[in-house]
């Protein structure tokens, strides 16, 4: 059963490869803009920290 | 933080009768992640001149810049006669003159040109009233050249020709100085006097003496917090 | 309602909130995506037509009106930037700038791949991949101006305004192209339709967008908040983080 | 002298005595016009019916391209004179400046283009009948392509990126101009009534002319912050 599943009626590779792409492109975007707070955070914390007059 | 100006020489018809031309409270400015100026505040009536001054980067231009309306301040409200510049935005432009540390002429007119198409942005003028300026500021031999061949100087003065014809109130000069002569130092100190004497003011940025009377001559000294 | 909108406007209660909400919004965005890939892989019945290659709707669909909304809301909150000049609708456009142009990308890729079994081609001029792939060059002038300006405030106002140029043009340019593709008409087998949706095929597509929503928001308010932490000065605040 | 159309008339003038005082640069437009739509029957063929089917497209994307070649100029010089930060500071409402400028870019460059249009029609067999469309569809056209790029000029003009990012900001935005100029003159061939697309064209036109110097003017005062 899971077989035929798996083949999608013969159109897999179109099939999973979007899927696939989908949740690449989606997890990318998800940790790019959370290393991206996250850097920034950070170099703000460090700012603050060092306490210079702004 | 530069504290507030306006400290300086008692104007001439004493300071209660005099109207103030332009006020600015709180401006704030940053560069990046730098802040040139806060909190400052600055009063000029007329028949006064603003020297600004300050080392190389404390944010002289731009300040000026603010000032004249071309930079938008991060804080802070400037004035022209009691109303915002954000409101009276073209009598308020229509009442000052800009002289930028660019000239702004075309280097393919003439100077003639040049200076009859920025005074007639402003106002209506006859040719002789520009040729007489152009003779004042000593460009009469080369006014027919294009702009490219003339020197630093000579460009200069014909900025200084303009700012004479704008009839402007108020006049924004910043670091007039550049490239002039003894000769073309002191025009600067009398057209200054003159202003100020028909109850005109100034604002100029700028690192030497402005050589104007005492009476007139008010100080800025703008803190450098590089 | 001026003060609600300053007040939610002003960066630090923007920072807390978008804190609290992200979490939140971030688990329905899982829960719905995964109810809604089960339902269209698993539930839907394949399409008369195209067998269960039609399945790559669940994603292409989706990924094109988010990137549509993305441009849109971009725009939106570069005009309220520009006109009311609040840094925070700036930091919300600079977010969701890179944000739509993925969601772009998404739908160009997994058209042409659902293109490949209908037309024999990866690529055919389809009036909405081709609308997708201009508004994929009106992402990516935005982000390349904004990035060519070096100065944050100088870059938010012109990135801003080229938003607001472009998404009056945006519609202009849809329906040129429709009108540009209908004019040879052969096209129409060609055309990308949506294939006859039915009830069990409808709400798996219906949970998908509002999943793709879900989670459009949950990465642009992160994007947001290091945009903000990018332009916030006054330093008060900023102590407590 | 104030009104509203005052500083129209003294800044065209000058940009117009600017543009004759260096002929060679005016001709830069005309001469990359020509030279597209000479290239192309070299990438493609002589052969004359392959030519009448693609001329539309060429002409036209020849005139897209030459129309941009020279906008990110239109600022550039007045920025990095001052002459810019006069215009703006001068009381004088900026769309009406900044309309007058992009009016005397487009009749140096963009008036141009139409008026040799023909001659390139027939170098590419486009038959007699639709040159009346294609200059028509030229003419209304190319001033939309010069406020859309005037815009891009505006917004690239103090970052030094040259025409790359201007190309890259006002082409997408420049594509149904492309569409229904070149339609036009293929229903023109076609010996259909092009008139939708004109049509369509001066509606787009009206509507630049209407909100664009808005936005230039504001583009302009965002780069000389």
């Amino acid at each position: 059963m899971l077989l035929d599943f798996l083949h999608m009626g013969g159109y897999a590779g179109y099939v999973w490869s979007s899927f696939g792409l989908t949740a690449a492109v989606l997890l990318i975007n998800l940790a790019g803009a959370r290393r991206q707070f996250k850097q920034r955070l950070a170099f703000v914390r460090r700012r603050m920290a060092a306490g210079d007059k702004t | 933080m530069p504290g507030v100006a306006g400290t300086g020489g008692e104007g001439m018809l004493g300071k209660d009768t005099q109207e103030i031309l332009i006020q600015a409270e709180g401006l704030e400015l940053w560069r990046g992640e730098r802040c040139l100026f806060r909190d400052l505040c600055l009063a000029l009536p007329e028949g006064a001149v603003l020297h600004v001054s300050g080392a190389n980067g404390c944010g002289k231009t731009s300040l000026l810049r603010v000032l004249c309306g071309l930079s938008e301040p991060e804080e802070g409200e400037i004035r022209w006669r009691g109303q915002s510049i954000r409101h009276c935005r073209e009598d308020f432009q229509l009442a000052f003159a800009w002289l930028g540390h660019l000239n702004g002429f075309k280097a393919e007119l003439s100077a003639r040109e040049n200076l009859a198409f920025s005074v007639s942005l402003r106002r209506r003028t006859d040719p002789e009233v520009r040729n007489n300026t152009l003779d004042q500021v000593g460009l009469c031999a080369v006014a027919d050249l294009p702009c490219r061949v003339l020197s630093a100087g000579q460009k200069r003065r014909l900025s200084l020709a303009t700012i004479m014809l704008s009839a402007a109130r108020l006049w924004i000069l910043d670091e007039p100085f550049t490239n002039l002569d003894a000769k073309g130092h002191s025009m600067i100190s009398e057209m200054l006097d003159r202003h100020c004497a028909e109850g005109g003011a100034a604002i100029v940025a700028s690192h030497q003496e402005l050589g104007v009377e005492q009476r007139y001559l008010q100080h800025l000294e703008m803190e450098d917090t590089g | 309602m001026w003060k609600l909108f300053h007040q939610f406007g002003s960066p630090p209660h923007f920072y807390r909130l978008a804190g609290y909400l992200i979490p939140w919004f971030g688990a329905a965005a899982l829960i719905l995506i995964l109810v809604a890939t089960y339902g269209g892989l698993v539930l839907a019945p394949a399409d008369y037509q195209q067998g269960d290659g039609f399945r790559i709707i669940y994603v292409h669909v989706p990924s094109a009106s988010m990137s549509l909304f993305a441009y849109t809301l971009m725009a939106t909150a570069a005009g309220i930037g520009l006109i009311w000049r609040i840094k925070l609708a700036h930091a919300v456009a600079a977010a969701a700038a890179p944000i739509g142009a993925s969601f772009t990308f998404l739908a160009l890729a997994t058209g042409s791949i659902w293109g490949k079994p209908m037309w024999g081609t990866w690529w055919a001029w389809d009036a909405r991949l081709t609308s997708e792939l201009i508004l994929l060059f009106l992402f990516l002038g935005y982000m390349s101006l904004r990035a060519a300006n070096d100065d944050t405030g100088k870059a938010d106002r012109a990135s801003g305004l080229l938003a607001v140029v472009g998404v009056v043009n945006v519609p202009i340019i849809h329906y040129s192209v429709e009108w540009w593709n209908s004019l040879h008409q052969g096209a129409t087998i060609m055309k990308l339709g949506k294939p006859a949706i039915t009830g069990d095929m409808l709400w798996p597509l219906l949970m998908m967008i509002a999943g793709f929503g879900c989670y459009f928001a949950t990465v642009l308010m992160i994007r947001t908040r290091s945009q903000v932490l990018q332009r916030e000065r006054n330093t008060h605040w900023l102590k407590e983080l | 002298m104030s009104g509203p159309l005052s500083g129209f008339g003294v800044v065209l003038a000058r940009d117009l005595r600017l543009a004759f005082r260096r002929p060679g640069e005016m001709a830069n437009p005309l001469l990359f016009f020509i030279l597209i739509t000479a290239i192309f029957p070299l990438g493609l063929s002589p052969e004359p019916e392959l030519l009448r089917t693609v001329a539309p497209g060429i002409l036209w994307g020849a005139a897209l391209l030459s129309s941009l070649l020279a906008l990110d100029l239109l600022f550039k010089s007045d920025y990095e004179d001052g002459s810019l930060e006069q215009l703006v500071l001068s009381g004088h409402s900026l769309p009406v400046m900044v309309l007058a400028k992009t009016l005397a870019h487009w009749m140096v460059s963009g008036l141009p283009l139409v008026l040799i249009a023909p001659l390139l029609a027939s170098a590419l067999y486009l038959p007699a009948e639709a040159w009346g469309t294609l200059m028509l569809g030229l003419l209304l056209g190319t001033p939309t392509l010069s406020l859309l790029g005037a815009m891009g000029a505006a917004l690239t003009t103090g970052l030094g990126t040259g025409s790359a990012l201007l190309s890259l900001l006002v082409l997408p935005l420049a594509t149904p101009i492309l569409i229904f100029g070149a339609r036009g003159v293929d229903l023109a061939v076609q010996g259909m009534d092009p008139v939708g697309p004109l049509y369509l064209l001066a509606a787009i036109l009206f509507l630049a002319l209407s909100l664009l110097p808005l936005a230039i003017a504001t583009a302009v005062r965002i780069s000389l912050d």
